[in-house]
């Protein structure tokens, strides 16, 4: 609906509400592998970014080390950015944010970067609640260093050179829920259009919204039966319901039988709609969302959607009592006490 | 007092002579857990009110509840307190080392103990005097949480009562540590004031020591480099800190959540102008300093020994990614965990050339908390101004014991918040490239995140990168880059602080040095100089160094670089900067895990210097 | 062959001169990805079991697909094959880049290119040979997905017919690289030799530039220094290895993956008597290797700086708790993320000094495969005499790059497995004590887990402890303790591989350099001896130095140290071990991602030597 | 049961089956404070090695950094032992074990070392299902560096110097159920019995057995409305079953009504005997195993007892195929290949 909306809106000029073409939300030219799923999801965050008039200078790009690391060099070139250490992103990110909270912070991880070596960093990341998109864009193997397996390739997953994977892998998802993320998200690279509506939902939330996004890696891990292959993924794809988000400013009839949808408010007044696509599920229960994922292991189906949604937490910043405004922004003499209060403290160390 | 044996001759002829005034160490053998603390800063507070000049080291050890700990103090009207092999006055109240502890007294010393212990009572050249605690307990009755504490508060009263230190001023410490809370300070002055009387009607002085007023600390406070530090940083403008625990560093990150709430909040709301966050670990602490640094906060980390080896890979990020970022390490005794309560000067190297592949630091070395303070504010201007990490280097010497200092200064120059083009610079500008050396000091300009201007936006990377921060693999651009990282290092040399230089005319011995050793070292050279061994001293404030200091080694026939660590890391460092003076370097140094004594190095130069 | 412009006379005199037999250089440009590897390492193969002396360099982006790759070939018949300058001879078939490719063609150089390219085809002073790709391909018609590699077989066949390669060793290089499938060889042996028919039938040799069988090769081997590495572990014994994914390391624990199930099952079962683990990070992949060593297996990581900076915790405390592990770290251009396929020395300094609090460590440095295979054995032997990590520093040149080697020396010695009490020593001495200096040479001896004496067990620790393991923070303790580590350190220099000398009589000239610079050195002083320009050698092996180093520097008027890094690292070394002669080292290093050249060595020489 | 035929046997002679006296398992004097928690495990630690006859010597300890983490020096002296980094552990554990599979491997551990700087090693640790009995020393904050919050302190828990602490707590035994380890359990240092009951059944598992025992730290944490209390913990504890192990050896007859006991048998032949002390609960169930936590968590109730347990998962040294003998034990004739495998390769090379 937004969607038909916004292209309606746009299809006349070419230019968003903000007067912005796509073009000024695009990067540089990808050195991705041509089929790369990442490549995709990029594309999907420049469109997101545009159809919803964000202003590119108000986001900041954050990323580990890997392919999918690379990929904010590969859009919103206008917005500035941090291509960090491996597995170390959630810390940088949470500096930077917690140092300027005016800032959209987008930030691009991979498996490995995100389940292996920055699996601690990405939990506590979670567990203060740092506002910001996570996107892990997931394909079970290392593509960077060449197709090693990483904690999230499935037990009995076979690669080139490592043959097969003994180990069960590790469920993003699963795991923040668990960490009380409050919007948990996974999606797939091959269905653009569900990735897109639910980086519009999560560029929406206030506090951290995590996307899972299982995103093949062409080169070294699309084998069929592969969990992380294109193949595998149509085949499997079980979306939970239909995404979209409806921003306040318009006026839609949302012409649903009841129980059809599930609506959630979120705190700029924008609602979310889930129209459901199958046997009822409510994004809100946090043990549904655990049942759910664990079943749908079991069932070997990617199920994908809003897995689960919790507006109300308090952000990381909200938690610290900070100013409102960035402490970027604070004047030398917001920042620097006076002169009478450290004489008052050399009078206390007499 | 029938243990009392009785008293030698030797002893009666030392006691009867004439008193030591203000001149002595004295310290308290307890367990630690068990509220000593308090009677220690009691004690030591009240002699700093009285004029006389102190220090206060407490060498505890690595647990929390019942092992040894001892605190000594020393008074010293020069104002000589740098550490002493030995203490004329024990206290010894931990019967688990009170035979060794009385074993320690030098030959006419003094033995305060509880008068239920037995043993080691025998010897006949240390004057005792016996405490009875239990009964003044029982006495006192204080509510029984508090038993164990107030207990302590008897040596205070008695040592109080035979060293002749005034009460008055006994509760105005207790008023400072209790931070004005009466109710605490009485049930505790109670006890001291029991203590006293009881020692008034029932002690006889019998030993040499005394204190008397003075009006050696007038307008001086006292106060431990941790704290200090954390001052300077929040008088620095402080927007962001990330930590994680470690002795003995810890209390630095404490003392900016301690004052921070109280000096930097939006008077109307409330609200707080920094954020403090306690990190999963310090890989984490570094990175979210990076984080803020890159945003444009005044970012810090504080940590020691274990958790600078784990910023290695961060600081090498940071380094070549050119984000100001400021890291405390408060050193304490390595290698790996090895001892988390002594006091080493054993990083240096390590932090110098932390991270792989050519990365260097810029190193502050302060050799007082009222150096902390200064350092505290400046290091984030130096940080900002070179746009590269700064790290501070202390140790648990400075960080945690308590140092008689000048009161700090408030910073008189206004922050240099260095390169940062603003929307509006870079309209005038019309062109930008992150990494581009305009000035020729390879000093790069930068924008901040936040900045709306087209030109602005940059990706920030830890891979290589032409001036505009694009990724490249070109030879040239990373040569070119490399050599303006190099240009940076050496405009660093004129921005640091140099070194202090104390040159005595016609010596022909320089000693060069750095950090905590700094009093223990300058006594040295009073006494050196009382032999006729007259010396001139350095001391070294920051990494990389200047020309002053290789004129000074020149200067000098013979140079002794005098350090806490074992591989004589300082002298290492100056011979790779200074391979012309690389072999007249004589490395006196020591590392046992104490603060540096005046008479070792007086030893060590009295049969070195030729 | 239209586009071809008529030839300059100076190129006709050239061309028309006399040949220039198995002496050149040649370089295909190609995208990376696309499968050209297995093109190129047939003909470097096959030139190579032609006799001729070869090696083979690649210079690859840090991305998987699509970007420009180089891969260059020497051939020299007096076995000078370092990199050179220049190639030239050209293999342009990437069209991104082929206008610089040709531009960098020195003049009388060859071009091969594909004969749909139009552009740059107008230097006068080049042969170009054009290839029919899309004629072949289509004449061929492989099947789909086996393409784009067939393609690439084209210039194999057309480069072998004009420069003298023989087919036969084509096809038995192809077996090799294919492991002997037949199928693959012969789908790709037939469009070579439809290549090789139509440029026999279709182009007129025009260049000077040939090969010819000679003897040169005879019993070697072609090889990388990554799997030499692995192989020399595997014959080392190994029992426990961890690693991460990094380039360039990676291929070094996967060369262990492909050889170990071969070489390191039991006969009978089948079963694995070793343990590769994939970890979850580098700190995870030391750790792992400490546990392992520890319990006595022979237990390594291996790395690249990166991984490096994530082990600095882990290597402090095996060098203090005395674990023997072996670290590889295949040195990438830093600091930081840097430039992950680029070669470099950087990581020596911090390397060194890995580890907070006076950590110091040995280290080995390769000069080439058969050297990573030899100290591949050799530093467990080493790990465990000396007890303590031993680092092997290679870098990207050696480590992926592949280089004609003398084929590997089966292990002669025996292991040694250092000083390793059992039950039955234990049952004998009656007493032991993990950290007790028993010999005076600093080495204790150690007991392993499992081993049931009584008196074997202690808990090892990284933090203070006393000759029986105990934790203590006694200052005597910790200082006999640490000067038995540097006791220790001393008696490393004697075990520890010392340096190659090769002086010349008379020479005034010392160059002092390591690792992968070794054949670019050797040209150089070739090239100097020529000019008048007499040298000595001396390339180390290994720190700690022995005293032949200080030696060779005092026996010569002017020294320099070669090195790869921005800040002279192994100088800075020799200025801290070697004071008395840190004034006499002077610094050549170049660091820009490539290997070094002969002729850059030999300007820089020619212009400093007095 | 055993316990009491246990304490039968070794009542007379004060010696176990293979003649040591419980002071072959004791450790060095503690240097902990008196009453905290970690040395009442401690001593259940020696009092289950003893009853159940275990050789010390073939015991291996390990520990990373903190209060727990000195406990190993007090118990079993006479078994090797490992005080490493502070998180590490799980590594060197895992390189240990492999590289010695025949020793029996305790490791002790603090919150803040596997919740906080360790978290991702530990999850790692299970995903690889290395043997070994790892046991959590869990009191809510970080003791030996005197008092600062860990991630398992729960929300609104308040400390002295730190004030209220806002954030969620990270739940281990949820974790460890997520990352599929097969042995999962609770219990409280306020509950010895309970803790050696369990000590014994992890000891006798093969695969990784998880303790998290709640353990109050006397001095810092010990206020009686934290949940890391001996207060809080006495009032609050709903143990699920009376867990005792039942060695082969023994002919006993458990006389329960059926459905009364949940019978687990483990590789060596022992079984588990868990007597229900309330609702039906299936510990071989996962999804049992999720809820329960949760709702123990939104009920603020301190489940103990076995949780989760699943003895059919191979181990890492089976899942590498390793040999059964130890690879320390190996003779340097099968460490070292023979000449001709290298001349062989070095053919190859041509
Ligand atoms: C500390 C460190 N270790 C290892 C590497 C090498 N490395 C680069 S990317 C990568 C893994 C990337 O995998 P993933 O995060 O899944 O991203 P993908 O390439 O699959 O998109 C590794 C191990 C590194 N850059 N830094
Ligand atoms: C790398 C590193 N960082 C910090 C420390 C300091 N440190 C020692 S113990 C400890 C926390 C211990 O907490 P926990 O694991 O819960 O054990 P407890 O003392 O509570 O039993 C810390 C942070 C260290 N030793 N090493
Ligand atoms: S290697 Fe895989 S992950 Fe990396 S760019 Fe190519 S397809 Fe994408
Ligand atoms: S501080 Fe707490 S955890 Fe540490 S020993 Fe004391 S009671 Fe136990
Ligand atoms: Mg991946
Ligand atoms: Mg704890």
């Amino acid at each position: 609906m937004s969607v038909t909306t916004e292209s309606q809106a746009t299809a006349r000029t070419g230019l968003n509400r903000i007067g912005l073409s796509k073009n000024d939300y695009r990067g540089r030219p990808t050195t991705l592998c041509q089929g790369c799923g990442h490549n995709s999801i990029s594309s999907q965050i420049v469109a997101a970014a545009f159809e919803m008039d964000l202003m590119p200078e108000q986001i900041v790009k954050l990323s580990g080390i890997g392919c999918s690391s690379k990929s904010p060099a590969y859009f919103l070139n206008r917005s500035h950015g941090f291509n960090s250490l491996h597995g170390r992103m959630p810390t940088v990110a949470t500096g930077a944010l917690v140092a300027n909270r005016a800032l959209l912070g987008i930030a691009v991880s991979g498996d490995g970067d995100t389940a292996s070596i920055g699996l601690g960093h990405f939990m506590h990341f979670l567990r203060r609640n740092v506002p910001m998109v996570y996107i892990v864009e997931n394909n079970g193997v290392y593509g960077l260093t060449k197709g090693q397996f990483s904690a999230t390739a499935d037990r009995g997953q076979k690669i080139k050179r490592q043959g097969e994977n003994p180990f069960l892998p590790i469920d993003i998802c699963q795991l923040a829920v668990n960490m009380n993320c409050g919007f948990v998200a996974r999606s797939f690279a091959g269905d653009p259009r569900q990735v897109k509506e639910l980086l519009k939902a999560a560029l929406s939330f206030r506090g951290t919204a995590l996307l899972d996004i299982i995103s093949p890696c062409v080169t070294f891990n699309n084998r069929d039966e592969s969990t992380k292959s294109y193949t595998w993924g149509k085949t499997h794809q079980a979306p939970l319901h239909d995404v979209t988000l409806v921003p306040r400013r318009e006026e839609i009839h949302i012409e649903y039988e009841p129980g059809q949808a599930t609506l959630v408010e979120l705190h700029d007044g924008t609602f979310l709609s889930l129209r459901k696509l199958r046997e009822d599920y409510d994004p809100t229960d946090r043990e549904a969302a655990r049942r759910l994922l664990s079943e749908a292991r079991s069932r070997q189906e990617l199920v994908t959607g809003l897995l689960y949604v919790n507006p109300d937490q308090p952000s990381l910043q909200e938690t610290m009592g900070q100013v409102e405004r960035p402490l970027t922004m604070l004047s030398e003499s917001e920042l620097r006490p006076d002169r009478a209060s450290l004489d008052q403290i050399m009078q206390e160390m007499r | 007092m029938s243990q009392q044996p009785v008293i030698d001759p030797a002893l009666a002829e030392a006691t009867s002579a004439s008193p030591i005034v203000n001149r002595f160490s004295i310290v308290a053998a307890t367990v630690n857990g068990s509220g000593s603390q308090t009677s220690n800063t009691a004690i030591i507070r009240a002699l700093f009110r009285m004029g006389i000049p102190v220090s206060g080291k407490n060498l505890f050890p690595s647990n929390i509840q019942g092992l040894p700990t001892w605190f000594t103090i020393r008074v010293n009207e020069d104002g000589c307190v740098a550490r002493e092999d030995s203490a004329e006055l024990l206290i010894g109240i931990n019967p688990e080392t009170f035979l060794q502890d009385v074993a320690e007294v030098p030959p006419g010393g003094v033995c305060f103990y509880p008068d239920h212990f037995t043993e080691g009572l025998d010897r006949t050249d240390v004057v005792y005097y016996p405490m009875p605690v239990q009964q003044l307990l029982r006495e006192l009755d204080p509510p029984k949480e508090l038993r164990e504490y107030i207990a302590n508060m008897v040596y205070v009263g008695v040592v109080a009562e035979i060293l002749g230190i005034e009460l008055p001023e006994i509760r105005e410490a207790l008023l400072t540590h209790f931070q004005g809370k009466a109710k605490a300070v009485d049930s505790n002055m109670a006890m001291v004031e029991a203590a006293a009387a009881w020692a008034r009607s029932s002690l006889v002085k019998r030993d040499r020591y005394r204190v008397e007023r003075i009006d050696k600390t007038a307008g001086m406070i006292l106060v431990d480099g941790n704290t200090a530090a954390a001052l300077g940083a929040i008088y620095g403008g402080v927007g962001f800190a990330a930590w994680y625990p470690i002795t003995p560093a810890s209390s630095l990150a404490e003392a900016l959540q301690d004052y921070l709430p109280r000096l930097r909040r939006m008077p109307e709301s409330g609200k707080a102008t920094y954020a403090v966050v306690q990190a999963e670990d310090e890989l984490a602490a570094i990175g979210m300093a990076v984080g803020a640094g890159w945003m444009g906060a005044r970012a810090m980390t504080s940590t020691s020994g274990p958790g600078v080896s784990l910023m290695a890979e961060f600081a090498g990020l940071a380094f070549f990614a050119e984000i100001p970022i400021v890291v405390w390490d408060v050193q304490r005794m390595g290698p790996s965990t090895g001892l988390p309560t002594r006091t080493s000067q054993g990083d240096l190297m390590f932090v110098r050339y932390l991270g792989h592949g050519d990365t260097k630091h810029v190193i502050l070395l302060p050799g007082s908390p009222r150096e902390c303070f200064e350092f505290g504010w400046k290091a984030f201007d130096l940080a900002e101004r070179l746009q590269t990490p700064v790290f501070v280097l202390t140790d648990l010497d400075i960080g945690m014991n308590l140092w008689m200092s000048e009161p700090f200064d408030y910073p008189e120059e206004p922050m240099d918040r260095g390169k940062v083009l603003t929307a509006a610079d870079l309209e005038r500008l019309g062109t930008f490239a992150r990494y581009r050396d305009v000035d020729g000091d390879g000093i790069p300009y930068r924008t901040l995140p936040g900045n709306e201007h087209p030109l602005s936006a940059h990706l920030v990377r830890g891979t290589g990168h032409d001036e505009n921060a694009f990724y490249t693999e070109r030879p040239d651009a990373w040569e070119r880059n490399m050599e303006r990282l190099w240009r940076k290092m050496e405009t660093a040399r004129g921005h640091v602080p140099g070194p202090i230089i104390d040159s005595t005319p016609g010596a022909e011995i320089g000693l060069i040095y750095f950090g905590s050793t700094d009093l223990a070292v300058r006594e040295a050279r009073q006494t050196l100089a009382g032999e006729g061994i007259p010396t001139s001293g350095l001391r070294l404030r920051a990494v990389p160094f200047q020309e002053e200091v290789e004129a000074f080694i020149e200067a000098h026939r013979q140079v002794f670089v005098i350090e806490m660590n074992t591989d004589g890391q300082m002298r290492q460092l100056l011979q790779v900067e200074f391979p012309r003076q690389a072999a007249r370097l004589q490395s006196l140094r020591k590392n046992d895990g104490l603060p540096l004594t005046a008479s070792w190095i007086v030893a060590g130069l009295r049969h070195r210097s030729e």
